[in-house]
């Protein structure tokens, strides 16, 4: 199936390469300073982009006009924000934990850009391409509670407390049903790895072989990121902004940052699971991976926009009711599904 | 020349951890212990993937990072009086006791770690590749009645924890 | 010869038998009076037929003479000591259970199995009505069982064990009527004193074990050879002397002598048929018994040893009749004239004659049998009254029980032919005739002293005025029967003495010739006199009198007396101020000393934990850093130390190093 | 020893030393029950990187008749994970409930068994 410009960025890396001849070694190297320049330039475009898209659904939604004064139908306003928010004091309140504080933000940002290192952008386009990849995304994702809550108690502000300890439980309650809904897919395809997931989905996606899998993970990766309905962290009418209320200036910015960045992540871990990755006819991979991920977004953004806030006691309901005997659920279908599609085609997997 | 580079790779992760370990022990705010432990276990991750144990190292990140150590800062948090979380980690009177035990077990550890001569090994066996797939292979055929029991061990925990925090209700 | 084994390896089933009534009675049948009597009677009667069969074995052949020579011995092992040997016998100590048959056991077999019998059946009419008719039984049981069995003991423990047993029996039944606090402490009486003297004879028991080796009988007989006998133990005392001396004490303590003899008054709180078989005839001649079963050890000592037993007994015989003069109460006298005649048999064991101290044995159980019998008729019939100054005119209301009350009131007093006469003959000749003329007359004078003194009994209670609040009447046949029976034997057991084959040529100590004797009138005659001086002299003082006269002629020593010379209230002094002297100086010393170290040792040990219980801090962190400290000493140790521990290296390491 | 910046089992082993030392420490000398707690995970994890060295440095070869590496030390380390997650939620369960009725969660407070 002819793709037009899917390999476009596998040319200019091997061209990189081939500016060091044998020296592999070198080559490895500033490769990887390449890749890890890419996934900044592209999280920071796309988190743009998002924030923008954001206003935009949401005024859609609600009938509203939105941005629409700085540049083109107000798309300079994404501009405008950035420099202001750079041009803010980044003021530090006196009671907080200094370097708890001044870190949180940093560390949240950090493992999220860290997670984006095994996604497979596109053919051939994966940063890391570990043996572990699905089982890398939810181990170092599984890591950013701990910054939340340092922010939050770091703060040392009541409402950054509360919303701090609100993301422990949550979070960790909605972990699990999230691990177990992509362990459906691993099954299936025997491999961590997120390129062969994406190989597998050739002919079909595992969407449709696993859609218990997929609600479930979009539900709880929507909770992982405190996105409505899941906001109680920072749930703004009930307590200010949450475990962020104290920042300001560019590390309120980075927490920004890292949550449209971690709103891409689960856009895209979904659509390279659950969507084929960067498989598509015609256009390419990158292409069709990239109007995955934009669709994965505005979904989101339509639930956000849509659904109102759960309690707290919902919540924890919801997630440990619901969810995790719905994702347990999922496994046990899914081991007796393989185990069916291997009496009736032997000699297949396993 | 990647000797060196490995060398160096560990040198750095091995004193981030048995520092940050340090850390964790030595400093006198228990929040700040809580931090230093989760980087502690990040450390050790990071140890066990430069020993080739890719999947271990998810683990650890997974369960010790993504659930110890927030369940350890929760309790902290929970358990944390108001106004005193510069001085909650103070060292008890046994303080200079167990430094010196400490210390006296670090020498013997040493000792033996020194005197060992089979242990004495660097060489690089360059088995490479995931581990996944052999530890898995391990649990369900020569570990798998342990690998059960940890199953029965995680549930009764599991239910012990429930039932020691929330408390059981007499009215009932 | 067939037959006669054949009857003496059924021996065993004589003590056997009443054990087995015992245990019926005691476990099934003790809700039914009239059941349980009677299979204790059936029972005591079978063993009695059987020990007539095993004398008739013994002494209507020509065994009997063997069996002095080589006594029959039937035993099972109970008790193996191997590995070392012990003392003389270079054998493993071997403790058994048998049955041991010689002319005196049979003797004794026959003596107690009548007497017992005849006591039993009397019991039938005595007890009647009794609340613990079944339990008396079954006492009476054990007791036989007990008693047999010590008779026919071929060992000292074997001994010992029935001797304690019969002990216990004793103290069951002078307590049988526990309920009055004057038969509790009637008991706990005898019980006590009598420990004193068995304490002495289980001393004998070990120093013998110690030295020979061996406890039984016949083994011991042959060692007594002339090296054991030249053995000494402390100072110029022989082994032998001090061993008999530590058995004798037994005997006192048992049989009533001196010192030990305050128990067996008291003792007639008991039923009279109790006092009649156990205080009268059979267990207190078990010390007699004894004497008489190890009198080579007694041969084997120093004539010191033989001169000590026939001073205290002839002692102990006069200290009683003269006791038994000022008593009023019919038991009381009665049981201070078997003390009388048991010092007595002693004096006739100890000048060197065993064979009238077992003849007197036998004819003084018959007629004190009789006698106690007898008492407890005229008791029964006037409900309970026991001082002889509120009886009299029973002669004429109690025609069989005075008749035979009068031949046993003879026999004791030594009037010929009947029984006491001759034993008591043989007695006073032995004394003469083995050099000791004190003794002899010191007998002659007792002998005068009994008629006196049973005449006294026998004028004042029977022949006395007659009261009018009385209303005797005789007792049913089963009372009088042994009473009947009793008086036969007490007219003609002495006539076992005279044939040429009779009493002594059987009865005589093992490995002893038989010397004929001939009946000796320059001792009889002095005997005859003085026995019918007492008892005219006493119809004399006593007849028709309603007061005792000796009483009024001399009150001083007939006070003395009447109060027993004074001995249970001297052992009262000992006991309140020396005794209880010392007894508070130990409870110092307990309290003080003893305690003190006690004290300083719980004190000792609750400083020190009150010390180390600091270390128990309840600090987890504490006990963390020392279980360390302990780890890394305990490695260091095993892995780097030398010697032993170096052993553990491989262990410890895995083999390196 | 001759210097070399090859990396071998002692290093591990020494890492592990530390760590565990560093535990023990803090096992011994922490006031608050969870620093305690803390400390036990310092050491599980020291426990887990000397079995993970002896894994690699010493045992690092296939199983007799398969393709598979025997991974026994990787295998015991995972339940060590898993004891040390179930003592964690134990622990802080009964850190939890102590701290409800003394409040409190000092270790030297808990001495209600001594003498």
């Amino acid at each position: 199936m002819p793709q037009f410009g899917s390999d476009i960025f596998l040319l200019i890396a091997n061209w990189i390469r081939g500016l060091f001849g044998a020296n592999t070694y070198a080559a490895d190297v500033v490769m990887d300073i390449v890749k890890f320049i890419m996934i900044y330039v592209v999280l920071v475009l796309a988190v743009m982009v998002f924030v923008m898209l954001e206003r935009k659904v949401c005024a859609w939604m609600q009938l509203r006009v939105g941005p629409n004064r700085l540049g083109p139908r107000g798309w300079g306003q994404i501009i405008g924000d950035m420099i202001k928010l750079m041009g803010k004091e980044d003021f530090r309140p006196d009671n907080v934990d200094k370097w708890p504080w001044a870190l949180a933000p940093m560390f949240f940002l950090g493992i999220t850009i860290m997670v984006f290192a095994v996604l497979p952008f596109g053919r051939g386009m994966v940063p890391v391409d570990l043996d572990l990849g699905i089982f890398y995304i939810l181990a170092i994702s599984a890591l950013s509670v701990l910054p939340v809550v340092t922010a939050g108690w770091a703060s040392n502000n009541k409402y950054s407390l509360l919303g701090g300890m609100r993301s422990v439980a949550q979070m960790i309650s909605y972990e699990i049903p999230l691990v177990f809904s992509l362990l459906g897919v691993v099954m299936i395809t025997q491999t961590f790895k997120t390129s062969a997931i994406v190989e597998a989905q050739q002919h079909v996606w595992f969407v449709l072989l696993q859609p218990i899998g997929f609600v479930v993970y979009v539900i709880a990766a929507m909770a992982e990121i405190n996105r409505a309905p899941f906001d109680l962290i920072e749930a703004e009418s009930e307590f200010g902004c949450g475990y962020f209320t104290e920042y300001s200036g560019l590390r309120f910015g980075l927490f920004y940052l890292a949550e449209y960045a971690n709103l891409f992540l689960i856009s895209a871990v979904a659509a390279t699971v659950f969507l084929g990755g960067w498989q598509g006819p015609f256009l390419p991979g990158w292409l069709w991976f990239a109007i995955k991920v934009l669709f994965m977004v505005f979904l989101i953004m339509w639930f956000r926009w849509t659904f109102p806030r759960f309690r707290v006691d919902q919540l924890m309901h919801f997630g440990w009711k619901v969810l995790l005997p719905l994702s347990l659920a999922n496994i046990v279908l899914t081991g007796v599904g393989i185990y069916v599609y291997q009496l009736i085609f032997p000699g297949i997997g396993g | 020349m990647g000797d060196i580079a490995s060398g160096l790779i560990f040198l750095v992760f091995a004193l981030l951890t048995v520092f940050s370990a340090y850390l964790v022990v030595s400093s006198k705010n228990i929040v700040h212990s809580a931090l230093f432990l989760a980087l502690t276990f990040v450390g050790v991750a990071a140890l066990y993937v430069l020993m080739n144990a890719d999947f271990l190292a998810a683990v650890q990140l997974l369960v010790y990072g993504g659930a110890v150590a927030i369940m350890i800062v929760f309790g902290v948090m929970l358990t944390l009086r108001s106004g005193n979380a510069q001085n909650s980690n103070l060292d008890s009177r046994n303080a200079l006791a167990g430094a010196i035990v400490s210390l006296l077990t670090f020498a013997t550890l040493g000792l033996v770690v020194f005197t060992t001569e089979p242990w004495r090994k660097t060489v690089d066996l360059s088995a490479t590749g995931t581990t996944t797939g052999d530890i898995s292979w391990l649990m369900l055929t020569k570990y798998v009645v342990p690998f059960e029991v940890a199953a029965v061990l995680l549930l009764v925990a599991m239910v012990g924890a429930i039932i020691l925090a929330k408390g059981v209700n007499d009215s009932k | 010869m067939i037959r006669m084994e054949a009857s003496f390896q059924w021996a065993w089933l004589i003590p056997a038998l009443p054990l087995l009534s015992f245990l019926i009675i005691g476990f099934i049948t003790k809700k039914w009076p009239k059941l349980s009597s009677t299979i204790s009677i059936a029972a005591i009667l079978t063993s009695f037929v059987l020990a007539v069969w095993v004398d008739f074995g013994v002494f209507a052949s020509g065994v009997g003479a063997e069996l002095v020579e080589k006594p029959y011995q039937h035993v099972v092992n109970w008790l193996t000591f191997s590995g070392v040997p012990w003392g003389l016998s270079a054998a493993p100590l071997n403790i058994e259970f048998g049955t041991l048959i010689d002319p005196l056991s049979a003797m004794m077999l026959f003596v107690v199995t009548l007497v017992a019998s005849l006591v039993q059946i009397y019991s039938v009419g005595y007890m009647h009505g009794d609340k613990g008719y079944s339990r008396y039984f079954a006492y009476q049981s054990l007791f036989a069982m007990s008693m047999l069995g010590l008779v026919l003991s071929t060992n000292l423990l074997q001994l010992f064990i029935f001797w304690e047993l019969v002990g216990l029996c004793s103290y069951l039944l002078i307590g049988f009527w526990f309920f009055k606090p004057s038969a509790r402490e009637a008991a706990k009486k005898a019980f006590m004193t009598t420990r004193v003297g068995d304490f002495g004879l289980l001393l004998g028991i070990l120093f013998l074990l110690n030295k020979f080796g061996t406890l039984n009988f016949v083994q011991l007989f042959h060692m007594m050879t002339p090296e054991v006998k030249a053995m000494v133990a402390v100072g110029g005392v022989s082994y032998l002397t001090l061993t008999a001396f530590l058995v004798f004490i037994g005997p006192i303590g048992k049989s009533g002598q001196f010192p030990l003899h305050v128990w067996l008054p008291d003792a007639m709180e008991g039923p009279t048929p109790v006092s009649a078989l156990i205080h009268a005839a059979t267990m207190v001649v078990a010390g007699v018994y004894l004497i008489a079963r190890i009198y080579f050890l007694f041969q084997g000592a120093s004539p010191a040893a033989l001169e000590f037993v026939a001073s205290l007994g002839g002692f102990t015989a006069i200290f009683a009749a003269s006791i038994a003069i000022a008593q009023n109460d019919i038991k009381r006298i009665l049981a201070y004239s078997t003390l009388s005649q048991l010092g007595y048999m002693v004096m006739a064991l100890g000048v060197g004659s065993l064979t009238a101290g077992m003849f007197h044995l036998m004819t003084h159980a018959f007629f004190k049998a009789l006698m106690f019998l007898g008492a407890g008729s005229v008791i029964h019939a006037l409900h309970e009254k026991q001082d002889i100054w509120e009886m009299g005119g029973l002669w004429k209301k109690m025609r069989i029980t005075g008749t035979t009350f009068a031949i046993g009131v003879l026999a004791i007093a030594g009037v010929p032919p009947l029984a006491g006469f001759f034993s008591k003959d043989e007695i006073l000749s032995a004394a003469l005739h083995n050099g000791h003329p004190v003794l002899f007359g010191i007998g002659l004078f007792t002998a005068m002293l009994t008629a006196f003194y049973m005449t006294r009994l026998f004028v004042i209670a029977f022949m006395g005025p007659e009261k009018a609040e009385n209303h005797p009447h005789e007792s049913p046949w089963v009372m009088t029967l042994p009473l009947v029976i009793l008086a036969f034997f007490s007219i003609v057991g002495g006539w076992a003495g005279i044939p040429e084959h009779g009493f002594a040529y059987f009865v005589r100590p093992w490995g002893s010739e038989f010397e004929p004797e001939a009946m000796n009138w320059l001792v009889a005659g002095p005997s005859i006199i003085v026995g019918l001086a007492g008892i005219i002299l006493s119809y004399i003082v006593y007849y028709g009198k309603a007061s005792d006269p000796v009483e009024a002629a001399f009150p001083r020593v007939y006070k003395v007396l009447k109060n027993k010379y004074y001995v249970d209230e001297f052992y009262l002094w000992i006991i309140k101020h020396i005794v209880d002297g010392i007894g508070k100086v130990l409870y110092w010393f307990d309290i003080y000393i003893v305690d003190g170290i006690v004290d300083g040792l719980a004190w000792i040990a609750r400083s020190l934990g009150s010390l180390f219980r600091r270390a128990q801090t309840g600090q987890l962190q504490v006990y963390a850093i020392i279980f360390f400290v302990a780890l890394i000493v305990l490695f260091l140790a095993v892995t780097y130390g030398e010697g032993q521990l170096h052993a553990l290296n491989p262990l410890a390491l895995g083999g390196g190093k | 020893m001759n210097f070399s910046l090859t990396v071998g089992l002692p290093h591990y082993l020494l890492v592990g030393a530390m760590l565990f030392c560093f535990g023990l420490y803090g096992v011994f000398s922490k006031k608050n029950a969870i620093a305690v707690l803390m400390s036990l995970e310092l050491m599980l994890n020291a426990v887990n990187i000397n079995l993970i060295a002896f894994n690699r440095f010493l045992w690092n070869n296939p199983v007799e008749g398969t393709k598979h590496l025997l991974l026994n030390g990787h295998v015991s380390a995972i339940f060590v994970i898993v004891v040390a997650a179930a003592e964690v939620a134990v622990g802080l369960a009964l850190v939890i409930s102590i701290y409800r009725s003394r409040l409190s969660a000092n270790v030297d407070e808990l001495d209600w068994l001594k003498w």
